[in-house]
């Protein structure tokens, strides 16, 4: 089946890896500061070459978990170390493999005193375990435990490294999502406990087991998925839960930014598809047209919300709240196309707003502002620089040949087979994601640039070396999507089958008629 | 050649590819040739690609070439795929061609401005997107190249970006239109949605063989319909036009005048067959919407003084003609006077680029004149144009605004006299405009001191480089009624229709048939109705601007544009800016308040209760007791004696 | 005439199981010999009372741990005519208590020498203290229950009043003394009404008169009643909300390493009385508690937490939280009695059990890098002493930040698995509301273990880099408390297999 | 003859408790405590609990009451105590709920369960049959209890001489 | 005249603990509070005896024995702490040591 050597556990070393760097990092001397962004750096690039591995291992045909390791942990409890990988969370994999190495080696954290560079580098390859980890578990206990560790280390790298109002966005970010947590946690156990009465038999936290086996009375599935979608509405962030986002990304660090756009808002979304849509297909399927409202909602007025930010980065985060709201619309719209949308959509989000708030950083690194007020007429002092912006603004924006435009074109060409009047309203989305970008773009970009901004220093080249990979994956993605549909979709497929089994839903498919062409 | 069609987009790919490596070594003008041969090559092809299909049976005149697979999932299969057939070969005949001619005319006009190479990288990068928007297989493909002009004519309208005025307009564009794509791609849902393909020989097919709901039908062409409106500036989203002529001239005539604005009619030709298929009323919206456009557009171009924005204004209206060409079916004559005013146009923008050039980037009319004389090229073609666009006879203008009126009167006869008012403005207003560019006393000379940058100013002749394309697009703007002319029973037979045969087998399904109406056999008294207008029209201009018979009546109502960018604005800058500014403070108070004030409440619960803890230890043994007694009362009395 | 007496009366003396009792006897007896020997030899040089006192803690529990094997094999019985039950809840709970004191033993020297009043006393007192806990722990009869207590409380009164540097000290001792007295009595008090109602104080005869003789509404009100007054001394003990109203005065007055006594020894103990005398001994009125325990883990975990988050001065902070743990496992006594007294029961013991063992272990640690800013700041505990401590002293900081981290109950900490245990328990007895305002609680005091981390790595220092030196024994005792944390954070299994066993204890 | 004995202890019973906590003078509510204990003592003498009657006056109001007065005098805390201002208002208040409330209940529970309590066949209380019980008792059964109020002893001793005894500081001065 | 019943003598002995646990609650000096703890834990005797007597079970009493040591080793170190105290603070009553709050 899968092509990986089954000795090699390429799963659990892309976790451990990371976490042995941490690990590393934390024994060395802090006298030596220049090794610890040598080990970060090497231990997330191989950390990313086994990904990229990974992708080229992966079976396309195959829509099953691959690569699964699996070992007892505790056994008093029923939980396993089960780790596994299939298209859905595949890229996502990817991407943290690849936004990681970027991060570390790409972003200088502007530490004034050396010594902070141990804990800086220590949490970021902490953080990218835990990320691996949620993406990769395959059992309940797991994931929850990497769910809730990621907070940590992005605590302290808010806390530690942000602006001015870092530790109380860092707060708050912790404690809104532990609150999330909270309901998943009971939640969590009562689906073990319930399972067990159910279908399954013995106590056991494996997800595939739990979603294969067993059947809730429809009203208990109800209660069960609502712990879940509780946490993740928070993570993504669904309106109204999403005013943590704004603070946190502003607030945040440019790595920290660029990772929590990239990948940990993708904890949740990637979570209501793996624990939300895949364990309780019944109770999903029901409560769409909730879901379906709120991701519109999400969509236009976080436009709205950005529309009228005077902070950049603060208008980028209102961005993801209107971005995330396609990529929720499609989840929950159960067609192969808005949901393969959807999964291609998290990775799009991940690289267009990582890359914008990777150039929000280095504007921030020029002018030591965010003020939208206080930039202008950039685009005549450094054209490379705003030609760069400019590309991946166009993404974000959604405009076709760019990634941006693949994805939300499935999610709205999908859903509108099952929800076709929340399409009609959330298609609008892509007008007001043109007003808000442009519009910020003619304020700091255009115009006759002013004492201030005269010399805004130009990209430099190792800047334009990380920008390079996103812009060449925004521009390969948008004319050639095929090689990563075409991973995605038997997964999407075999989801959307377990739906249709668990429920009477039956995914509607366009009658094809064939006429040849042309006369 | 049709199996290499795919170079046509291919070659200005490169030329983007080169420029933006290699732009700036090359610099100027290597970069112009550059980019102009790229699309010399790629009008080679096309044309190669004409005479195969010419080579073949008129209904086989139909090839399709599969690049790879774009978005294929599961049910919904989109392909990177190029259609040649005689309406997307006709286009990227003249799109390459009349582009070529302004990459040219570019080359001089750029002359000098530090962004040079950086212009002609987005020049290509639109004909890139244009070609790709009348080659796609698919709408999805069109789509791709619909929002590639849309892009590039955003670039290039704010090229000159520190100008505050330029930026915003091309924002404006940009969103203006966004709100079109919003029909498109709900047009394209619906479409996947009905047929399960998004490919224009599936859909169409589907619209001809019936099994596509006529509702559903009518959906789809409207909602195509409400794209067109957005991108060839119909009412009432025509706002962005006016504004784009901020942009340089030559993009102007360009991208403003002879191509991409066309895109919608020639989308809508595209999906006759689905129009066809759709209720009645739906071809009659289209038709009035361009009537009305046109009408309103030549009103206000009468009391324009900016040069572009006369031209600008009376673009509208004549691509209102080409939608009220088809509202009432006439595909052809709509094709027809795409490609008549796309030469004529071009011509006039460019002469217009050529006069802002002599006189030193000054725009006001008012402040020109007496200029034939100084730019006799420029002047001349000039009028080549300005007789075109007027429907002298035998300019090329005449035949095909000949036709439009024809199909409207069948149509309806209010469309038609609306059609023929317009006419009278567009030849009055034209008139005016040669007038007072080119005749009457040259009012530049008491500006001299503005421009006394080089001591004693005098508006000069452009360089060749600059004129031949002028010269060229003079030949067309005179000539080019001879690809559709009718017969009116003189003309011989080899000659007539050739648009009409060859667009044929495309757009026979929507084409409107009228040889047996009244209107048909009196074509040439009709024919000769619309001169008597354009005459009168002229004739008006001529009496009021250069004899100074009447007073000129320039109503401020319609220099302003009839108030409605204003009020638009008004609006987006008032009431709509305030709902938004409303939405952020809900966020930030209420939201947000909502999940700190539950912070807040916490900690203060905890102030209050902390109270309690008095630090007397006779308190505590209070509370203690209390507790004492409450859980006494409750297994007391709630578990024992009651 | 004494042969005669002999003659009518024959009075056999009970048979007592010496091993059984081995790790009791080695607790009291170290102390004897402390106090004898101390009390005739000049101050003993260095850390040795300490260490000694450690040692004296590590052969009970190491016998403890001997015994457990001989219970696995011959099953639970009870020792003495039935005073005290010989099971494994008993000895987990003396493991649990023996480890503490060990922990506090080695910070409590470094905290007596540098204030110069290093003695046996103290010593002997802990140990004393730890002898009534593990009795407490294992005490099959009510008096036996209550004699143990009082032996914990004697000395954790003096305990608490030992630093006379302070007022604070002795202002607690004092507090706690009267309040102490007030709950002792209501708790003898309820011992007498069990008494009249079952005719006895041991804890399997009450079991025994239950399933033979069930009176129905409300006829055994005494019994009730008596249970209500239990509820209320042992509550007291464990700090439970409303009669936790001490425990932040105590926590905060009393010397640094006392307080990590009570936190650890004393909850465990009066935890384990708690099971003893709910679970064990009524179970055929698990119906009527059931509720009040409800009640009073909501309490606690609401006001706990909620209180814990305004205070300014690390102690209370500390105090406070207890409160709120005190309120987790209350959650899982909850569970406990959905089902006291069948034959197969869920996993509420287990998981109260876990929990003390891991919490007793997390607080001493927390507390002994308190007592170390503390002393290096005047004794100033307030947060402020805190700010930049990882500045001055890194690893002091990471040590605090894992057992801070921990209490949250972040995953890969022994806390996470504390408190997953006792939900998962609730939640298998279906009762998901307690456990969702537990988790909620629990998101409540996170914020102020932030509050904590943040002064310690985010915000400036006062102080020059280094202030804090870490003595030898306290920073073993911080290590080993971190790195048991982290341990069984990630590899819980065999602490989990062994507390599956408390299940079965002596009825 | 019994109902009487019982009413005149219960009297000197409430009237020493009363007093204890209504006297301003300590040492007059330490002799009221006296009476209490006496009192306690004759009931216990009628309930047949001579040893522990005999206990009851030798140690209680022997030992304890001596060793409170003691202190008292020892301290000087024997200036009487104004109970006219109460600094809580609530508090005088909520004692007399707490108490009330706490007899109140608890009686209820008495009556309830007055026929329920069992009855059984009286101790033998001639001679000293009852000092031989309680030794059985004390020494069989609660053998344990007993020895372990032996490490009771021993935390009072050491906690005691910790407290007491002067520190280095006091020593040096 | 009726006898005294078990019942008589536990309702006093409620009545007594009942003033004891009041008597903690209103008076401040730490000793007259000692005294009330003894009130209680003499009521929780009589209850004890009482029941004794009632049942013919002498466990009843055995638990008064080890009640009067506890009782007087709580005094004994109670004693102790408020010496140390009003050595250091002399006439201090409940309601000054009131430092620890909130």
């Amino acid at each position: 089946m899968s092509a990986a050597p089954v000795d090699f556990p390429i799963l659990s070393m892309l976790v451990f890896m990371p976490a042995a760097g941490a690990l590393i990092i934390i024994l060395l001397s802090k006298r030596r500061p220049e090794l610890m962004k040598l080990v970060a750096g090497i231990t997330s690039v191989v950390t990313g070459a086994m990904s990229i591995w990974l992708l080229d291992a992966f079976d396309p045909q195959n829509d099953g978990y691959q690569f699964v390791s699996k070992h007892p942990w505790i056994e008093q409890w029923g939980i396993s170390w089960h780790l596994g990988v299939d298209g859905i969370s595949l890229f996502l994999i990817v991407l943290t493999g690849v936004l990681f190495p970027l991060a570390i080696l790409g972003i200088d954290p502007h530490n004034e005193d050396p010594a902070q560079d141990k804990p800086y580098f220590a949490w970021l390859l902490l953080l990218e375990a835990g990320v691996m980890g949620s993406f990769l578990s395959l059992d309940l206990f797991l994931f929850f435990v990497f769910f809730e560790i990621v907070l940590v280390p992005m605590y302290f790298l808010i806390g530690g490294w942000g602006y001015e109002g870092r530790v109380q966005a860092a707060t708050k970010f912790f404690l809104f999502t532990m609150i999330g947590s909270a309901f998943m946690l009971v939640s969590i156990m009562a689906t073990v406990f319930l399972a067990k009465n159910n279908g399954v038999g013995h106590i056991t936290f494996d997800l595939v087991e739990i979603a294969e086996n067993a059947s809730f009375a429809a009203s208990t599935g109800r209660w069960l998925f609502f712990g879940f979608a509780v946490a993740f509405a928070v993570k993504v962030p669904i309106f109204p839960l999403h005013t943590w986002l704004p603070d946190a990304h502003t607030q945040a660090p440019t790595a920290g930014s660029v990772v929590l756009a990239g990948v940990m808002l993708k904890l949740g979304t990637y979570g209501l598809l793996r624990f939300g849509v895949y364990l309780f297909p019944e109770a999903a399927h029901w409560s769409r047209a909730i879901w379906l409202t709120l991701a519109v909602i999400g969509i236009i007025y976080g436009a709205i919300a950005a529309t009228m930010q005077k902070d950049l980065k603060r208008l980028v985060a209102y961005s993801s709240v209107a971005h995330l709201g396609f990529i929720v619309l499609g989840t929950f719209a159960f067609t192969t196309q808005a949901i393969t949308g959807s999964v291609m959509q998290m990775i799009n989000h991940g690289i267009s707003t990582g890359a914008l708030f990777l150039l929000v950083g280095m504007i921030y690194e020029r002018r030591h502002t965010r003020q939208i007020a206080d930039l202008n007429g950039i685009q005549k002092a450094a054209p490379i620089f705003a030609a760069g912006f400019m590309v991946v603004m166009l993404s974000s924006i959604g405009v076709p040949g760019l990634n941006g435009f693949v994805g939300e074109y499935l999610i709205l060409t999908g859903t509108f087979l099952t929800a076709r009047w929340w399409v009609v309203v959330a298609s609008t989305g892509v007008i007001l994601a043109a007003l808000y970008l442009l519009w910020a773009y003619q304020r700091v970009f255009h115009g006759e640039p002013d004492e201030a901004n005269r010399n805004f220093p130009e990209l430099k080249l190792k800047e334009a070396a990380v920008l390079l990979p996103f812009i060449g994956i925004i521009v390969f993605t948008g004319v050639y999507p095929k090689p990563m549909l075409s991973r995605i979709e038997p997964s999407v497929k075999a989801l959307i089958a377990h739906v249709e089994e668990k429920t009477g839903f039956v995914e509607p498919q366009p009658e094809q008629i064939q006429v040849e062409d042309g006369e | 050649m049709l199996d290499v069609i795919w170079l046509i987009p291919a070659f200005p790919l490169a030329g983007f590819i080169l420029i933006l490596l290699f732009g700036r070594k090359l610099g100027e003008p290597k970069a112009g040739f550059l980019a102009a041969t790229m699309v010399l090559a790629s009008f080679v092809v096309s044309v190669g690609a004409y005479f195969d299909l010419l080579s073949m049976d008129a209904h086989d005149r139909h090839h399709v070439e599969t690049l790879f697979s774009w978005v294929p999932v599961s049910s919904l299969q989109i392909n990177m795929a190029f259609l040649a057939d005689p309406l997307s070969i006709a286009m990227c005949l003249f799109v390459t061609g009349v582009g070529f001619l302004i990459h040219l005319f570019a080359i001089g006009y750029m002359h000098g401005d530090p962004k040079f190479s950086k212009f002609f990288l987005y020049l290509n990068l639109f004909v890139l997107s244009m070609t790709l928007l009348v080659l796609g297989e698919n709408l999805l493909v069109t789509f791709l190249g619909w929002e590639g002009v849309g892009t590039c004519s955003y670039f290039l309208i704010s090229f000159w970006h520190t100008r505050d005025s330029a930026a915003t307009a091309g924002k404006k564009a940009f969103v203006t239109n966004r709100i079109g794509d919003w029909g498109f791609m709900l047009a394209m849902f619906l479409g996947f949605e009905a047929v399960g393909s998004v490919s224009y020989g599936t859909l169409n097919g589907a619209a001809e063989s019936g099994v596509l709901a006529q509702s559903t039908a009518t959906a789809i062409a409207l909602l195509l319909f409400v794209g067109a409106v957005g991108k060839s500036a119909q009412l009432p989203l025509y706002l962005w036009l006016p504004d784009a002529m901020e942009g340089p001239t030559p993009v102007s005539a360009l991208i403003h005048a002879a191509t991409m604005v066309t895109a919608g009619v020639f989308l809508m030709t595209r999906m006759n067959p689905m129009l066809a298929a759709a209720s009645d009323y739906a071809p009659t919206i289209i038709a009035w919407v361009g009537a009305i456009t046109a009408l309103f557009a030549a009103t206000i171009a009468v009391a324009q003084n900016d040069i572009k924005k006369v031209l600008a204004y009376s673009t509208v209206s004549q691509l209102g003609y080409m939608f009220l060409a088809v509202g009432s079916g006439a595909y052809v004559a709509a094709i027809f006077h795409m490609v008549t005013h796309a030469f004529f146009k071009a011509l006039m923008f460019l002469g217009s680029g050529s006069v802002i050039h002599g006189m030193h980037e000054e725009q006001d009319m008012r402040k020109m004149g007496k200029l034939l004389k100084l730019m006799p090229v420029t002047a001349s073609t000039f009028i080549v144009g300005w007789l075109a666009i007027a429907g002298v006879f035998p300019f090329s203008g005449f035949w095909s605004k000949d036709e439009i009126l024809l199909f409207a009167l069948v149509k309806s006869p209010v469309l038609y006299a609306i059609g023929l008012v317009t006419a009278v403005l567009t030849a009055f207003y034209m008139t005016r405009q040669v007038i007072m560019v080119f005749f009457g006393e040259a009012k530049w000379e008491s500006h001299a001191e503005e421009h006394g940058a080089h001591g004693e100013f005098k508006p000069h002749e452009s360089p060749p480089i600059m004129l031949i394309p002028l010269v060229v697009l003079a030949g067309l703007a005179f000539a080019g009624g001879i690809i559709q002319l009718p017969s009116f029973g003189i003309v011989p037979e080899a000659w007539r229709h050739k648009l009409e045969q060859w667009l044929e087998p495309v757009i026979e399904a929507g084409e409107a048939h009228i040889t047996d109406t009244g209107a048909y056999d009196n074509k040439a008294w009709l024919a000769v109705v619309a001169s008597a207008c354009a005459f009168a029209g002229i004739g008006a201009a001529i009496a009021i601007y250069a004899k100074h018979k009447a007073k000129p009546i320039e109503p401020k109502i319609l220099a302003d544009a009839w108030k409605y960018d204003a009020t638009v604005s008004a609006f987006m800058g008032g009431p709509g800016r305030k709902a938004f500014a409303a939405v952020a403070w809900f966020d930030k108070t209420i939201v947000d308040g909502a999940v700190n004030g539950t912070g807040k409440l916490v900690q203060g619960t905890g102030g209050q209760i902390r109270k309690l803890q008095t630090g007397n230890v006779r308190n505590y043994a209070g509370i203690v007791g209390v507790g004492v007694v409450l859980l006494l009362a409750w297994f007391v009395l709630g578990r024992g004696v009651l | 005439m004494s042969s005669a007496i002999l003659a009518q009366d024959v009075f056999t003396t009970p048979s007592v199981e010496w091993w059984s009792l081995s790790p009791i006897i080695a607790l009291v007896s170290g102390a004897l010999l402390l106090l004898v020997v101390g009390a005739l030899t000049p101050r003993w040089p260095g850390n040795c009372y300490a260490f000694y006192t450690a040692l004296t803690s590590a052969v009970a529990g190491g016998l403890a741990m001997m015994q457990w094997d001989d219970i696995s094999d011959e099953g639970a019985s009870t020792l003495v005519r039935g005073a005290l039950a010989f099971d494994t809840l008993a000895q987990f709970l003396t493991i649990t208590v023996c480890a503490a004191t060990l922990l506090v033993a080695l910070i409590t020297g470094d905290e007596l020498r540098r204030a110069g009043n290093d003695g046996p006393e103290i010593y002997a007192l802990f140990l004393t203290a730890a002898a009534g806990a593990v009795v407490m722990g294992a005490a099959n009869d009510l008096i036996v229950l209550f004699l143990g207590l009082e032996t914990l409380s004697l000395a954790l009164y003096v305990l608490a009043a030992s630093d006379r540097e302070r007022t604070a000290s002795q202002e607690s001792g004092i507090k706690y003394f009267v309040l102490g007295g007030f709950a002792s009595a209501f708790f003898l008090y309820g011992i007498a009404l069990i008494y009249g109602g079952t005719q006895s104080t041991n804890i399997s005869e009450i079991t025994q008169s239950f399933r033979t003789s069930v009176l129905i509404d409300g006829q055994d009100s005494l019994v009730l009643a008596g249970i209500a007054l239990l509820i209320v001394g042992l509550g007291f003990k464990v700090a439970a909300v409303p009669f936790h109203v001490w425990t932040p005065d105590v926590y905060q007055g009393a010397p640094t390493n006392v307080t990590a006594f009570m936190a650890s020894v004393g909850k465990a103990a009066a935890f384990g009385a708690m099971l003893r005398v709910l679970v064990v001994a009524m179970p055929f009125h698990r119906d009527d508690w059931r509720p009040a325990i409800w009640v009073l883990a909501l309490l606690s975990l609401v006001v706990g937490s909620v209180l814990a988050i305004v205070q300014s001065d690390v102690k209370r902070m500390l105090a406070y939280s207890s409160v709120s743990h005190a309120g987790f496992i209350l959650v899982g006594i909850e569970a406990a009695g959905h089902d006291a007294g069948e034959s197969v029961v869920g996993d509420g013991l287990p998981s109260v059990m876990t929990y003390l063992l891991l919490y007793s272990v997390l607080t001493v640690g927390s507390f002994a890098v308190v007592s170390l800013v503390a002393r290096n700041n005047g004794g100033d505990t307030s947060l402020a002493a805190f700010s930049g401590l990882a500045k001055r002293r890194p690893t002091l900081a990471l040590g605090l930040t894992v057992f801070l981290l921990a209490q949250a109950g972040v995953p890969l900490t022994s806390g996470f698995i504390a408190k997953w245990g006792v939900i998962q328990a609730a939640v298998e007895q279906e009762s998901y509301a307690i456990s969702i305002v537990a988790m909620v609680a629990a998101v409540v005091a996170a914020f102020l273990y932030l509050r904590i981390m943040v002064s310690v790595w985010l915000q400036a220092s006062d102080q020059p880099v280094g202030t804090e030196a870490i003595p030898f024994a306290t920073g073993l005792a911080i290590a080993a408390a971190a790195v048991f944390t982290l341990f069984v954070g990630v590899w819980p299994g065999w602490l989990l297999g062994a507390t599956e066993t408390v299940t079965n204890y002596a009825r | 003859m019994q109902m009487i004995v019982f009413v005149l202890a219960s009297l000197m019973v409430l009237t020493g408790a009363v007093s204890v906590i209504v006297m301003k003078n300590p040492v007059h509510a330490a002799l009221g405590l006296v009476l209490t204990l006496f009192g306690v003592a004759v009931h216990f003498v009628s309930l047949d609990a001579h040893f522990l009657a005999a206990v009851q006056v030798i140690v209680y109001a022997g030992a304890i009451v001596v060793l409170f007065l003691f202190v008292i005098m020892l301290l000087g805390v024997d200036k009487s105590e104004d109970l006219s201002i109460e600094p809580f208002p609530i508090q005088r208040p909520l004692a007399i709920v707490v108490g009330g409330g706490i007899i109140g209940l608890l009686v209820a529970a008495i009556v309830r369960a007055r026929d329920t309590i069992s009855e059984g066949t009286p101790l033998e209380s001639g001679g000293d049959e009852n000092i031989k019980a309680l030794a059985r008792n004390l020494y069989g059964d609660h053998v344990f209890a007993f020895e372990l109020t032996s490490i009771l002893l021993i935390v009072a001793v050491a906690g005691t001489v910790l407290m007491t005894r002067k520190s280095k500081k006091e020593v040096g001065k | 005249m009726a006898e005294p019943t078990t019942t008589y003598y536990m309702i006093l002995a409620a009545v007594l603990f009942g003033i004891g646990a009041t008597g903690l609650l209103v008076r401040r000096n730490p000793l007259i509070m000692f005294m009330c703890v003894e009130l209680m834990l003499n009521a929780v005797n009589l209850t004890f005896v009482a029941l004794s007597n009632r049942f013919g079970n002498i466990d009843g009493q055995t638990a008064v024995f080890f009640v009067m040591v506890v009782a007087a080793a709580e005094v004994v170190v109670g004693l102790g702490i408020v010496i140390s105290i009003l050595r250091r603070r002399p006439g201090a009553t409940a309601d000054d040591l009131a430092e620890l709050k909130g």
